[in-house]
């Protein structure tokens, strides 16, 4: 279980994520959905070490992950793919895909998952040896999720991973990470392709101004109203 | 309203600058000497440098053409020709490399600038020894260090007008927006190009404008002497040191520092080095963004 | 001719071994060292004082300054430099304040060398004997410095492009704000780069005291070549530092032999102003 | 900064006006390039001649009284605008009594104007030009003690001539210069002086002074079927070019080298091996004067002066002293002083100027025995012989 | 007041790579073309070249009667092409005035000092950021710098506009803000040529869609009917969107 209590970001004497308690279970898909600005970024990057929590708590499977750096928390099973994929450009898709495996938990299985990770994105095995910066941004993405995937994590944390591929894959890709839930891994999903996000999505979180203003299964926030209105723009 | 007042307390300023050396030992007009040159380069560099962030080390190539131009010359013109010939040679020198230094950016770019201004004094000297048979030439113009000062006093006024209207003029947006991202600035309209060639050529003839004028203060000179690399490094720090993105950013720099380190060789003379260091160290660590911002900072500070 | 491509290479071992410390320390750490040349000059002197005071040999020496060299850098990126890398918001802030930080630390140093050792030159001999190398005589000294930046050059290739910890420098090389989602520690990654690239610079500066007069403030000259040397072979790159200070070595021996000795700096120059304009980032460099 | 600036230079300008001291200023390279010349030839002893005066009483008057002296110095850094701006400050700010120079050719002549203007005899100790009578004309207090480089190259050629004639050496002359000021000066006069005495020069090459590797540059030149190797040259090639002859066997009758050569390190740093190699200067090891002072030097300063250009320094000192003690502290009856009068230094018991010009100076010298010995001018007083060839490399 | 935008047998190689392949098509005035494709398939490539921020190793870009092929990007903005980045890119030292001032400043017109204020102050109003053009560019959250991206390339007054993903990554609510403010602009008589991989958007927008796949253009016509073929549902749509 991935919990997050109370936590907090400022960013100087900008609040961005306010008092935001959510969790995440293995095996589990949870979306967070929020206009642009909401803080849902800077709640992933909180929870993976990118940026200082000011206030509360992060705990993984009981240990309490709060002000652990960054590559420990890579290490200790929890694996982000930030906005801007945070890809190595001038590195090749399998370079970025073996460091993706640096942690030593990853190590034993690295053949493996690199056999599921072209599995899931046969384009990056017809490009292993390309530089990343040279690919177009879908194919990086693609890179980006592989990496995170290399990384044997517990649970995954992904920033708008839809963003910019085409709609052939981002269904690829979601089926993907349904995968990748079933081998145990939990995902926490930040979205803004709130259909497609919540169609796979076990739970969902609304988040508005930094803090948590609804939640619940996919299928409630589905049909919720609040939801229609601010994010599916009121349409079926 | 606001320029106004600065155009006139800058009027003021100038005007006791200018009376000084009558007035003040000879050593501090020597000082003073120093200190324009200095804020004449930093300013000059900053033109160019301080808004597309290309970091330029080639200073002392343009300040060595102008000082050698003026020993090759000094005898056979008059010296304002002379003084317009040492520009038209910086000119023509930053127009070319300028021209070739397009393509490289970054950390390629300062070494690349510094690889040139040692080309350059290698090339002088190989010339001077094996075709004009001549090591060290000799500049006995009759200057005191006074007359060297007022010359540099109006180099260094001219170069903070030049600075002071591009900072203003659509040419200093564009100049930002290239130290920015190149690419959107081209998109939206702005010929990199060309307005960098300008700007470099700009800053280049004023730096070689330097260096001839500061010439025949050394009576004697070689390549080994005017080609000193130091006083690229110096202008460069002085104009990162106060900021060289803003008008009085290099000059602000310049100044104290160039006091420091005066001080400091006259009452350390034999731990300068050791001090001078320890205190850059220091100088890094209080204030990060350069005297100016520090400045800034504080007022902000003290405003909350 | 052969004689001169031995010759070469033998100069150009040099530079290359000089340049890779300093390649490491800016590629990988992200620290522009004004004061790495300042660093040699002053393994110089350490390696002097033990040969003429201690009757430690340069190669002892060797054991002794490589290790106090990959030490004292530690504690100097710890203390300096490590606030530097916390507090810079991007790389060009980096950049530019460990330009100003090391070109500080370079008058430290060359001020506590001025005062213990004074400004005057200094040389002394050791393995000034020829050896022969396809019929022409090499002094060993310098034998041994191409020799080891070979060596060492060769050692750091596999490491980099072999082993994982290689693949994680040049990632952290790559991509430093990237490096931590990888499971990377950037700290370590770059204060071990820093810390190498010191102990590159010691083992430069005790081969280099072998044949080279030095003066308490010649650590510049150093630098200068170092960087033109890590510019042209493209930063962070090893085998680019080896290339081009070989290149550089052979360029500076045939232009004294066929053209003119006066001309082997601006031909250096030449060349590298050259390549630069054809290959923006250096030999091996990615853009 | 500027108030603290004020306030030194306040409190020096106090001790200068101290009727009991003479004050003296110089700038000199501490740091940067210049710094190994400097403290070879120029800075241990000013250091020594003020240690030694002081430890006498301090200067001599006329009326014989003595006043101690009072040093001011400042480092250069090896930039000509500092140079200029600390004599300014010396003659201006501090206002010194008087003012040594600084080390080299051009700092000199940087400084030539300045020392004219503000009236101080400037004795231009560590300088090699051909132009010091021209320079004699323009600031008449202006003294030249290291000679020309037409000097040094007559005297060279003069030996080189006899070394020919006794069949030593063949017609061939490899040289090898420093391309800046001091190599060029000498490298101009040589051409013309080798040609002119029936010799073919036939390598001839100037490299810049950054130059730390000489294999190729020795290899081209021995090739060059020529017995007499001559570099004009500056400590560091010096050093290499020995250490490059001596790995490469190249081993020519004739091995004459620049600034270094003279220096007491330099046998230590050439693996013991120079018994015959030829340079600048060079001492007569039975004139008493100068042992004394090379001893004293040692003593002082912890090491022993080089054999050429210190011991010029150190007389030009010595001359000065003993004006003082003629003519006082005015400084233009010093210079008239120094240009007519005749003085006791190491040098000898009757050193005097000619034409402001030192011209007893011994010019070409050669590593005989463990000593650096002055063989020219040839048959002058106290002149060993030139031994040549040299003996092949230990 | 809209020209036409010609490309003909456009070609680009990367190494062993092609990324474009004889594309040709032909925008006229006014409308607002969907180019769509995987990722990949060589739609930034296009643009670029288009753009002048590549150039092309074949095939020719007109604009009315002007050939601009090979032009720099500069001289192509001045013929009245204005474009987008797919990722974002604010120029961080300027305020988001300036940003927008600096298409003003040199675009055809060449505005400056007030003028060109208050012009920059139009288009930001324009693009829903009135009032917000002192502040540092920093301070706008994403949409709010795609939005000074808009303006910025509207400041440059152009007749032909590429977008390039401009509406990527905005949430429903805030992507019907983006495809009004595009409807906007095509009311005025704005050529558009969109790329963009969210279909609601590119439903809502384009009469017309071009294909891409690996390079080539594989369907051209009304946005319905290229929607529907196999082929362009194969490469690119995938089943969720059949
Ligand atoms: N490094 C930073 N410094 C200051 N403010 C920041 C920083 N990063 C984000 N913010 C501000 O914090 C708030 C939340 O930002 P965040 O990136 O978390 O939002 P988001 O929900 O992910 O939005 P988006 O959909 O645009 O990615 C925004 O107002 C943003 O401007
Ligand atoms: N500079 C480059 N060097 C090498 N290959 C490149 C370069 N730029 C693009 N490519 C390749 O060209 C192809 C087309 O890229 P392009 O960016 O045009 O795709 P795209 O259609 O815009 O994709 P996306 O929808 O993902 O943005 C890709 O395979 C990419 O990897
Ligand atoms: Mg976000
Ligand atoms: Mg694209």
């Amino acid at each position: 279980m991935l919990e997050l209590k109370n936590l907090t970001v400022r960013y100087g004497k900008h609040l961005a994520v306010d008092d935001v308690s959510l969790n995440v279970g293995q095996s589990e898909i949870v979306v967070v959905l929020g206009a642009n600005g909401a803080g849902k970024s800077s709640t992933l990057k909180a929870v993976a070490g990118m940026v200082p929590a000011s206030a509360g708590e992060v705990r993984m499977g009981g240990a309490t992950l709060t002000g652990v750096a960054a590559h420990k928390l890579t290490a200790a099973g929890l694996a982000l793919v930030p906005e801007g994929r945070g890809v190595v450009g001038q590195m090749t898709v399998e370079e970025n895909l073996r460091l993706g495996a640096t942690p030593t938990r990853a190590r034993p299985a690295e053949e493996d998952t690199l056999a599921q990770v072209f599995e899931i994105f046969p384009k990056l095995a017809e490009r292993r040896t390309q530089l990343v910066r040279t690919m177009s941004g879908g194919e990086q993405q693609m890179v980006a999720v592989g990496r995170a995937m290399m990384s044997k994590p517990d649970f995954l944390l992904l920033d708008e991973p839809s963003l910019g591929l085409a709609p052939i894959v981002v269904g690829d890709l979601f089926r993907a990470l349904a995968r990748v839930r079933e081998t145990g891994v939990g995902l926490l999903i930040v979205e803004q392709n709130v259909k497609i996000s919540l169609r796979h999505a076990d739970r969902g979180y609304l988040l508005e101004a930094g803090r948590i203003i609804g939640s619940g299964t996919a299928d409630e926030l589905m049909t919720d109203n609040a939801v229609q209105n601010s994010f599916l723009g009121g349409a079926a | 309203m606001k320029t106004s007042y600065a155009f006139i307390l800058a009027a003021v300023a100038l005007v006791i600058l200018a009376a000084a050396p009558l007035f003040i030992p000879e050593y501090w007009t020597g000082v003073l000497l120093g200190m324009t040159g200095y804020v004449t380069l930093a300013t000059a560099w900053a033109l160019f440098s301080g808004p597309t962030r290309y970091v330029s080390l080639a200073t002392v190539a343009f300040f060595g053409v102008g000082a050698y131009t003026v020993a090759v010359l000094n005898e056979t013109l008059p010296y304002p020709l002379v003084l317009l010939c040492a520009a038209g040679i910086g000119a023509v020198m930053a127009l070319v490399v300028g021209l070739s230094t397009l393509r490289l950016a970054g950390v390629y770019f300062v070494i690349f600038t510094f690889g040139l201004a040692e080309l350059v004094r290698q090339t002088v000297s190989w010339w001077e020894v094996n075709v004009t048979y001549t090591m060290g030439r000799y500049v006995f113009l009759p200057f005191e260090g006074r007359h060297i000062y007022w010359q540099l006093l109006a180099l260094a006024t001219v170069t903070l007008l030049i600075s002071w209207a591009i900072g203003r003029s659509r040419i200093g947006l564009a100049m930002k927006a290239i130290g920015d991202d190149e690419t959107v600035a081209a998109h939206a309209g702005v010929d990199v190009t060309r307005l960098k060639l300008m700007l470099f050529v700009i800053s280049a003839t004023l730096i070689t404008l330097v260096g001839a004028i500061q010439a025949p203060r050394w009576t004697y000179i070689e390549p080994s002497i005017v080609f000193n690399p130091t006083v690229s490094f110096m202008t460069l720090i002085m104009a990162l040191l106060g900021g060289a993105m803003r008008l009085w950013g290099p000059l602000v720099g310049a100044v104290p520092l160039f006091l420091l380190f005066e001080w400091l060789s006259v009452s350390f003379p034999d731990h300068f080095s050791i001090i001078l260091g320890l205190l850059f160290i220091l100088i890094v660590f209080v204030m990060p963004n350069g005297v100016l911002a520090k400045f800034d900072e504080l007022r902000k500070g003290g405003r909350t | 001719m052969l004689e001169h491509v031995v010759n070469g290479l033998v100069l150009g071992g040099t530079y290359a071994l000089v340049a890779m410390g300093l390649t490491i320390q800016y590629g990988i750490a992200r620290i522009m060292n004004l004061s790495f040349g300042d660093t040699i000059i002053a393994a110089c002197f350490a390696t002097y004082l033990l040969f003429t005071a201690f009757q430690i040999g340069p190669i002892l020496a060797l054991l002794i300054l490589v290790p106090t060299g990959y030490a004292l850098s530690l504690v100097i990126y710890r203390i300096i430099m490590k606030p530097l890398v916390d507090r810079a918001p991007d790389e060009g802030a980096l950049e530019v304040d460990s330009i100003l930080v090391t070109f500080g630390l370079l008058f430290v140093i060359q001020g506590i060398l001025l005062t213990v050792f004074g400004g005057g030159y200094t040389s002394y001999s050791f393995l000034n004997t020829p050896v022969d190398v396809l019929g022409t005589k090499v002094a060993a000294n310098r034998l041994l410095a191409l020799a080891l930046s070979l060596i060492i050059g060769a050692a750091l290739v596999v490491v980099l492009f072999r082993t994982r910890w290689g693949m994680v420098l040049r990632a952290v090389a790559l991509a430093p704000q990237s490096a931590p989602l990888f499971g990377i520690d950037t700290d370590r990654a770059a204060r071990t780069a820093f810390a190498m690239g010191g102990a590159l610079a010691a083992t430069g500066g005790v081969v280099l005291s072998m044949f080279q007069t030095f003066t308490a403030t010649g650590g510049v000259v150093f630098t200068m070549k170092a960087l033109i040397v890590v510019i042209l072979g493209g930063k962070g790159s090893v085998p680019g530092a080896i290339v081009a200070g070989l290149l550089l070595g052979l360029v500076e021996t045939f232009v004294a032999a066929y053209v003119d000795p006066g001309l082997t700096l601006a031909a250096v120059y030449t060349v590298f102003l050259l390549l630069l304009l054809v290959r923006p980032n250096g030999l091996f460099g990615k853009a | 900064a500027t108030a603290a600036l004020l306030v030194t230079a306040g409190a020096t300008a106090s001790f200068a006006q101290d009727d009991d001291t003479v004050t003296i200023g110089y700038a000199v390279s501490k740091s940067g390039p210049n710094a190994g010349g400097s403290d070879m030839t120029v800075t241990p002893n000013y250091e020594l001649w003020v240690e030694e005066v002081n430890a006498a009483g301090g200067l001599t008057l006329p009326d014989g009284s003595q006043k101690m002296i009072e040093v001011i110095a400042y480092d250069d850094r090896s930039s000509a605008e500092e140079v200029v701006r600390a004599v300014e400050r010396l003659a201006t700010q501090d206002e010194v009594d008087f003012i040594l120079p600084p080390w080299g050719t051009g700092f000199n002549l940087a400084v030539a104007p300045l020392m004219a203007r503000h009236g101080y005899p400037h004795l231009a100790g560590a300088a090699v030009t051909d132009k010091a009578p021209d320079f004699v004309q323009r600031w008449d207090s202006s003294f030249w003690f290291m000679g020309g480089s037409a000097d040094y190259v007559d005297a060279l050629t003069e030996i080189l001539v006899a070394e020919r004639e006794a069949g030593t050496i063949n017609n061939n002359i490899a040289m090898v210069s420093v391309a800046d000021g001091f190599g060029i000066d000498l490298v101009k006069a040589a051409r013309p002086a080798f040609t002119e005495a029936g010799f073919e020069i036939s390598y001839d090459k100037s490299f810049p002074p950054e130059t730390s590797d000489f294999a190729t540059i020795l290899s081209e030149a021995s090739s060059a079927d020529a017995n007499t190797f001559v570099a004009f040259s500056y400590p560091p090639h010096t050093f290499a070019l020995t250490k490059q002859a001596q790995v490469a066997d190249f081993n020519p009758p004739v091995f004459y080298l620049g600034v270094g050569a003279a220096f007491p390190v330099y046998p230590g740093i050439a693996g013991g091996s120079v018994e015959g190699i030829m340079s600048l200067g060079g001492i007569d090891p039975d004139n008493t004067l100068n042992a004394a002072y090379r001893a004293r030097h040692e003593d002082v300063i912890g090491r022993a002066p080089d054999y050429w250009g210190s011991v010029l320094v150190y007389a030009s000192l010595q001359m000065l002293g003993e004006s003082i003690q003629r003519v006082g502290l005015d400084r233009a009856a010093v210079a008239e002083e120094l240009s007519t009068g005749t003085f006791s230094t190491v040098l000898g018991e009757e050193t005097r100027l000619e034409d402001n010009q030192l011209r007893a100076i011994n010019w070409v010298g050669q590593w005989q025995n463990g000593q650096f010995v002055a063989v020219s001018p040839t048959g002058g007083d106290g002149m060993a012989a030139a031994q040549l060839p040299k003996p092949d490399w230990d | 007041m809209s020209v036409t935008l010609q490309l003909n047998n456009l070609h680009k190689r990367f190494g062993g790579l092609v990324a474009v392949k004889d594309v040709s098509f032909t925008l006229s005035p006014g409308e607002v073309v969907g180019l769509l494709g995987p990722n990949g398939s060589g739609k930034t490539t296009v643009m670029n070249m288009i753009s002048g921020a590549l150039p092309c190793d074949g095939g020719r870009v007109t604009v009315g009667a002007k050939d601009i092929t090979r032009m720099k990007p500069h001289r192509v903005a001045k013929h009245g092409v204005a474009r987008t980045f797919q990722l974002v890119r604010p120029l961080p030292t300027l305020t988001v005035g300036e940003n927008v001032m600096l298409s003003l400043a040199f675009g055809h017109k060449r505005y400056w000092g007030r003028q060109a204020r208050d012009l920059a102050e139009e288009k930001l109003a324009f693009v829903g950021l009135e009032g917000r053009g002192d502040e540092e560019v920093s301070n706008l959250n994403y949409i709010d710098q795609k939005r000074m991206e808009m303006a910025r390339a509207l400041a440059s007054e152009p007749e032909i506009l590429l977008l390039d993903e401009w509406l990527a990554g905005l949430n429903p609510s805030e992507l019907k803000i983006g495809i009004d403010l595009v409807r906007h602009l095509q009311g005025q008589g704005m050529t558009v040529l969109l790329v963009e991989h969210i279909m609601e958007a590119v439903r809502a927008l384009c009469s017309r869609c071009i294909v891409m796949r690996t390079g080539e253009v594989i369907a051209d016509g009304p946005s319905e009917e290229v929607l529907s073929q196999p082929a362009v549902i194969k490469a690119y749509l995938g089943d969720d969107h059949a």
